[in-house]
């Protein structure tokens, strides 16, 4: 990746906007992975969740845009309980999905789901997906 | 008519972006009584202090302020100028424009900068047109030490002190002196033995002439002030004469009960009599009475028959020794942090989880392992061993804000201690950033990554679990953007260091000042930084926060030079800051002498011209007297009064407002 | 048995429907040692998640209903699901907290609640109410010989200053509770880790994150010896069901651990019939296990 | 720390004019040693806190007179601060314990002559804690400003008490 970076990233409207409706401070980060290392799917993200925060602190509104992580991370607030910084990594994640539910529109087709899934699933599951991934 | 001169300091902008000193200037030329006043840049500077000069004399001023920094920072400064113009110091007041003004006040249109400062200065101004000339008292200096501490920063102050010629009396709370080094295996960046270069100072110490060692011992009450102190020691009871003890070891050989040795953090056992360590300082045994049957309930006895001097005494008790010195240097250092609080890490749960100092007893050829390195849950040479720094430090939420500054040096050399001593073992440190400030310190860690092999990833941890007898550390390699899992044998914490247990309940003791982490603070952090608020008391070594072996020995050997310096006059000036009676009020109610707390007050007896006493007052002791003025608020009939701070001067203060 | 205490109780959406068994198993046992589940006149769905955004009062209006429910009930309300608890609970702190939230949400709802209701989890009766040295008088089949993981999941716990029931690293409500059944519970790595929960509803790539992660949890607990795990949330029960179902297609000669909800355990050991507990709702029966084990 | 955020507001009559929205002016006795020290620090590193007070400092709280209290409500204060080392912190050893020993007796003094106690804070503050002395400064400027100017003793001793 190249970045090229200027005074516009720096506080952009996007993380500015992503920090507000978060109460979250990107810059409290200070980037010592804590929360990449303790997340249970960080494997699965394309950018880790200490990464993410990271390219907010550059204004890579982009790339954070474009990155699954916010749709694969489960809310289980265990970045937040080991960060030094009390910065919750979670919170940040429930703000980017739903500024981008807000602009976007629907993650998830419902239609797509599996029958299976919508039947035998506890409806706490399904009522958690659809405020989650849908608008 | 007073003649006073108003010097308004810009100190470059920290003053004058938020307050415009002409106008202070201006407004204070109007007052009565001042004739003059100027409006410049830096008046601490040479030529700020040789116009103050120059301009106290040539207009014959007979008081002047200084509206600038706080009177903690140059008010000595500004009072030793106007001296050498002739003028007496205490007719210098300073009015404090920047600390409590300009910096805490940030609006650039200056409004309310200048605003405040006028009043500042105004308050001040008057209160200063009611000064009188003072002159400082001369008190004799006790030319005896105190050193609290037998660390490697205590022993250093020691010895340099008892080398210039004066006596010291070196207190340790522990039964040996030595500290936190003497646990250390070898040393960053020279890696020589600690023990090799620690023992002969212990030894030093204890053979001086002029040291006195109590050990096993601690201050419980320091009465007096500078050149003047009276500390109270209280030796706690060993069980053992130390008169008599040769040191032989036979009570430790045979005493059949055992507990977790201290100095070697849990990793093996001690007897109930016992010395810290072999290379103990002094070598004679203290009895554990917290555990020893025969203290708690009289039951076996068995040390006492085979000592052969009979020095064993189960009677002993607690002995209270009264030493009057003149200079204190603390020097009490700090602890690690209790990991008890890094549950994810498993610390206290997992018998491989261990700390720093752990890891160096290890080390140490004469450690529990004689030098190898072994895990202790099953004493297997460990394959692989990762290390965590910044554990505590650097963690607002769960543990201390500050970075604990040696332990990236001491984790570079942990790892080379396990490569040299486990060729085919392999390191892995996390950390957040190496931090090897200092001399060949940097190249240090470089050795340990390029030579020696370590594996450092950047990032922090996030828990260490056991799974098939092995630890998984979870953690994240920043660089790469990757979680890791790395399967250890072993795992080291670099825990944060913390002050001393207690370390407050000292400080209350000896009046001297500490920070919200409870480490002493110092007089200034960058020019004062050996001198306590405190006349008399120093501070050394790691007591002030985390330091390394040289940095604790330097401050060390800088508390020792101040007080030679201290010690190298017979009389002592003190600020006449002191409360005076006028006799002929007082009505000998004795209401001041209850209250001060200093017994600096005592009854006088005013005679007549026959000798009969016809009356008694109140008398004040200048060497006792502190200034507090405690005594001036209880006297009701208005008869004391503290000179520097008389009920008049605050009065016009009050009233400028 | 008329001097039973009486707490207010919320389902939650789930209780009711699949996971009954938990519901019923934890009357059951209430009334045995000595309390009642009470459950609220009229209430909604919880949400299902705490939202986390700032703005987010929207979400919080729905729990803070339920709360508002709950109030007119008694000072105390109880939940059995783990999400619940963590919803309901956080939705409090919130509303006595912030002044502000506390105002938009009133206004929003047209009510007037100002947090002052006890969230309490029924674990927490279990242990700070009832005392579970009572719980541990009045089993009359003790579990001995069990041994037993305790998933807490995360909702439980997390985040800590909010919720509070227990250490967030190393609880112990849970193995407390087993121990007192006279069962031995077994500590493993992964009981405070996620189970994947909502992420089922997140398309292929979650469903493959759901599987992995309570595959990771059951690996864990049956490695460190567990016979049997408990849970106290419907989702990580379905969760690790659904992911030891596909072990058990994939992996010719594994054999399944049951999973169920820590109630039904309690009334085992309480001497309720296995028809009061439903053990026969979960995937894997316990009775064979306990049967194996003399219980 | 949102307090040591607070826009500083007060402008002195000299500078603004008559005609400036009124001001509390608050009088603060403090000991040399913490509290002037803390304020000190406050400004070391650069907190902000509103300008309405001005210090006056002494060796130590124990210097304290009930009577410096009296006089700076005489003289106009809306508001008096007394702040010196914490209890068993004192420079001098005991100076505070005597200052709180006399202020308790002193209480019901100054509210037989007429002195709203809410108008008299006294507080410890240690030479490190400058946080708790924005706080302080901040909120009782706060209060005093809420109660109002503090006339009503002024005027009575104008009429001669
Ligand atoms: C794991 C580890 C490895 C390290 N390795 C190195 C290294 O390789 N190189 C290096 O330069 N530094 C190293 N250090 C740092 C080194 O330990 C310290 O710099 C040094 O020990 C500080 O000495 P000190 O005298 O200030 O304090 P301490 O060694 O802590 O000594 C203080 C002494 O005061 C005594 N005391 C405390 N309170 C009282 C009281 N109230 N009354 C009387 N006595 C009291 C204590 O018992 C103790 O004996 C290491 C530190 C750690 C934790
Ligand atoms: C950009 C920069 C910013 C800094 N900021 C800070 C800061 O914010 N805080 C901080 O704590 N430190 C700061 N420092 C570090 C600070 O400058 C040094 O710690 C300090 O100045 C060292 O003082 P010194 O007396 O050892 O050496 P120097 O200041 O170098 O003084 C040595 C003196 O010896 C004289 N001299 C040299 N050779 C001879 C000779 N043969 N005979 C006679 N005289 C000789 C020199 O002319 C000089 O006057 C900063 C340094 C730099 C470069
Ligand atoms: S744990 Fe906290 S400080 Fe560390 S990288 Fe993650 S968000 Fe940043
Ligand atoms: S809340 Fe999300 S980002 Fe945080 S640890 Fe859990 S899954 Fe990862
Ligand atoms: S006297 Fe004080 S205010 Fe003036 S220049 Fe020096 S440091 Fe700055
Ligand atoms: S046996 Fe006696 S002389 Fe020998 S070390 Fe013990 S106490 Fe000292
Ligand atoms: S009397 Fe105490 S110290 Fe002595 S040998 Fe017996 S147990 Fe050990
Ligand atoms: S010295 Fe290194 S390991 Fe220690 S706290 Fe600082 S950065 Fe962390
Ligand atoms: S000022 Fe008064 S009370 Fe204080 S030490 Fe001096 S004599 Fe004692
Ligand atoms: S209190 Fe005043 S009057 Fe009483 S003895 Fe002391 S000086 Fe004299």
């Amino acid at each position: 990746m190249r970045i090229k970076l200027q005074n516009s990233n720096i506080g952009s409207e996007f993380v500015k906007y992503i920090e507000r409706i978060s109460g979250e401070t990107a810059m409290r980060c200070y980037q010592c992975g804590n929360c990449t290392g303790g997340c249970p799917v960080s494997y699965k993200m394309d950018h880790g969740p200490s990464q993410i925060i990271r390219l907010m602190q550059i204004g890579q509104d982009e790339e954070i845009q474009k990155a699954n992580s916010m749709w694969v991370c489960v809310g289980c607030m265990q970045c937040y309980s080991r960060c030094p910084q009390s910065v919750s990594a979670a919170s940040i994640f429930e703000s980017l999905r739903a500024q981008a539910l807000r602009s976007d529109g629907d993650h998830t087709e419902i239609a797509e789901l599996p029958k299976e899934f919508l039947k035998n699933a506890p409806q706490q599951a399904i009522v958690c997906g659809f405020r989650k991934f849908v608008s | 008519m007073p003649r006073i001169g108003v010097f308004v300091c810009q100190c470059g902008n920290n003053i004058s972006s938020t307050v415009d000193t002409a106008k202070v200037a201006e407004e204070m030329s109007k007052l009565p009584g001042v004739v003059l006043t100027e409006d410049y840049k830096f008046m601490c500077s040479s030529p700020g202090q040789d116009m103050l000069k120059e301009t106290v004399a040539k207009n014959k001023l007979d008081g002047i302020v200084v509206a600038a920094c706080s009177p903690h920072m140059h008010e000595k400064t500004f009072r030793k100028a106007v001296e050498k113009a002739g003028l007496n110091p205490y007719k210098c007041e300073i009015a404090n424009i920047r600390e409590q003004c300009s910096w805490v006040h940030h609006d650039t249109t200056k409004k309310i900068g200048t605003a405040k400062s006028i009043d500042l200065t105004r308050m001040v101004l008057e209160r200063l047109k009611r000064n009188k000339n003072l002159t400082k008292i001369s008190i004799p200096v006790n030319k005896r030490a105190l050193v609290i501490g037998g660390g490697i920063a205590g022993i250093q102050a020691a010895i340099d002190i008892a080398d210039g010629g004066r006596d010291v009396i070196l207190v340790e709370k522990e039964p040996s002196i030595g500290g936190n080094m003497a646990k250390l295996s070898e040393t960053f960046p020279t890696m020589d033995c600690s023990q090799c270069i620690m023992t002969p100072k212990m030894v030093e110490a204890e053979l001086h002439d002029r040291i006195q060692l109590y050990t096993y011992s601690e201050v419980e009450k320091l009465d007096g002030y500078i050149g003047n102190f009276s500390v109270t020691i209280r030796k706690k009871a060993r069980f053992v004469n130390e008169d008599l003890c040769t040191g032989c070891g036979d009570c430790w050989n045979k005493c059949p009960f055992k507990a977790d040795s201290e100095f070697e953090h849990g990793l093996t056992k001690r007897k109930l009599i016992y010395t810290p360590f072999p290379q103990s300082v002094p070598n004679i045994p203290v009895i554990d009475k917290e555990r020893c049957p025969k203290i708690l309930k009289d039951k076996c006895g068995l040390c006492e028959k085979v000592c052969q001097p009979e020095a064993i005494d189960y009677t002993q008790e607690d002995e209270i020794v009264v030493e009057e010195v003149g200079a204190i240097v603390v020097a009490t250092g700090y602890n690690l942090m209790d990991e008890a609080r890094f549950a994810p890490y498993g610390y206290g749960k997992l018998k491989d989880v261990i700390n720093g100092l752990q890891f160096e007893r290890l080390a140490s050829s004469s450690g529990p392992t004689g030098g190898e390195i072994q895990r202790p849950s099953d004493g297997k040479v460990p394959e692989s061993i990762v290390f965590i720094q910044c554990v505590g430090s650097r963690d607002e939420s769960k543990g201390v804000s500050y970075c604990s500054k040696i332990c990236c040096m001491y984790t570079a050399k942990h790892t080379m201690l396990y490569k040299h001593k486990v060729h085919d073992g392999q390191a892995y440190v996390f950390y957040m950033d190496i931090r090897s400030g200092g001399k060949r310190y940097e190249e240090f860690t470089r050795r340990a990554i390029e030579q020696e092999g370590a594996m450092y990833l950047r990032g922090r941890v996030s828990r260490v679990y056991e799974k098939n007898g092995k630890l998984m550390v979870q953690g994240a390699d920043t660089l790469s953007g990757s979680q890791v899992v790395i399967e250890a044998d072993m795992v080291v914490l670099a825990t944060a260091l913390v002050s001393r247990q207690g370390a407050d309940s000292l400080a209350q003791k000896l009046g001297i000042g500490y920070d919200k982490h409870k480490f002493y603070s110092e007089y200034h952090p960058k020019l004062k930084p050996v001198e306590t608020i405190t006349g008399g008391i120093f501070l050394a070594g790691s007591c002030v926060g985390p330091m390394d072996i040289p940095e604790s020995v330097s401050m060390g050997s800088a508390a020792a030079s101040k007080v030679q310096a201290l010690f190298s006059a017979d009389m002592l000036d003190r600020e006449p800051i002191t409360s005076k009676v006028r006799e002929e009020t007082c009505n000998a109610c004795w209401d001041c002498v209850t209250a001060c707390p200093y017994v600096a007050i005592s009854k006088k007896e005013i005679k007549n011209r026959k000798g009969e006493v016809i009356r008694m007052v109140a008398n004040v002791n200048d060497g006792l007297c502190t200034g507090c003025g405690t005594c001036i608020a209880a006297c009701r009939s208005k008869t004391i009064d503290l000179a520097g701070y008389t009920d008049e001067q605050v009065y016009a203060a009050l009233n400028a407002f | 048995m008329s001097d039973l205490t009486k707490i207010p109780y919320y389902p939650g959406c789930t209780l009711n429907t699949v996971a009954k068994h938990f519901e019923e198993s934890a009357a059951v046992s209430a009334k045995t040692l000595g309390f009642e589940l009470v459950e609220l006149e009229q209430w909604n769905c919880c949400g299902a998640s705490f939202p986390m955004s700032a703005n987010n009062t929207m979400g919080l209006s729905a729990p803070t209903k339920v709360l508002v429910e709950a109030n007119k009930a008694g000072d105390t309300v109880t939940t059995l699901c783990s999400v619940c608890y963590n919803v309901l609970k956080r939705t409090n702190k919130v509303v006595k907290d912030d002044g502000e939230k506390r105002r938009v949400i009133n206004d929003f709802i047209e009510e007037d609640y100002d947090g002052g209701l006890n969230v309490v989890h029924y674990l927490e009766i279990l242990r700070d109410t009832v005392g579970f040295d009572k719980v541990k008088e009045s089993v009359t089949r003790s579990l001995k010989g069990l041994k037993i993981g305790a998933y807490y999941g995360c909702m439980l716990l997390r985040p800590f200053e909010d919720m509070g029931i227990d250490d967030h690293e190393g609880p112990t409500i849970i193995e407390d509770l087993l121990k007192a059944l006279g069962a031995e519970p077994v500590d493993f790595p992964n009981k405070i880790e996620c189970c994947g929960a909502h992420l089922g509803a997140g398309g292929k790539e979650g469903e493959e994150v759901v599987s992995r992660l309570s595959a990771c949890v059951m690996r864990s607990a049956v490695g460190s010896g567990a016979e049997l795990i408990v849970t106290s949330c419907p989702l990580c029960q379905y969760n690790l069901e659904e992911s030891q179902a596909e072990v058990v297609k994939n992996v010719a000669g594994y054999s399944a651990v049951p999973i169920v909800y820590f109630t039904q355990l309690l009334g085992l050991a309480l001497g309720q019939a296995d028809e009061m507990l439903s053990l026969d709702k979960n995937k894997w029966d316990v009775r064979e296990l306990l049967k194996d084990k003399e219980v | 720390m949102s307090n040591a955020k607070v826009k500083a507001e007060i402008v002195s009559k000299e500078v603004e004019g008559k005609d400036a929205p009124w001001e509390p002016r608050i009088t603060a006795l403090v000991c040399n040693w913490c509290t002037y020290a803390g304020a000190d620090l406050a400004g070391t590193s650069r907190m902000e806190y509103r300008p309405n007070v001005r210090i006056i400092k002494l060796p130590c709280t124990g210097r304290i007179d009930p009577l410096f209290i009296i006089k700076a409500f005489e003289k106009g204060a809306d508001g008096v601060l007394v702040s010196g080392c914490h209890p068993g912190d004192c420079h001098y050893n005991a100076g505070n314990y005597h200052a709180r020993r006399r202020w308790i007796g002193f209480n019901s003094l100054m509210e037989f002559i007429g002195i709203d106690m809410k108008r008299l804070h006294f507080s410890w503050i240690s030479a490190s804690e400058a946080i708790k002395w924005v706080d302080l400064v901040n909120d009782v400027t706060e209060e005093v400003k809420k109660l109002g100017p503090f006339g009503e003793y002024q005027d009575i001793n104008k009429d001669g008490l």
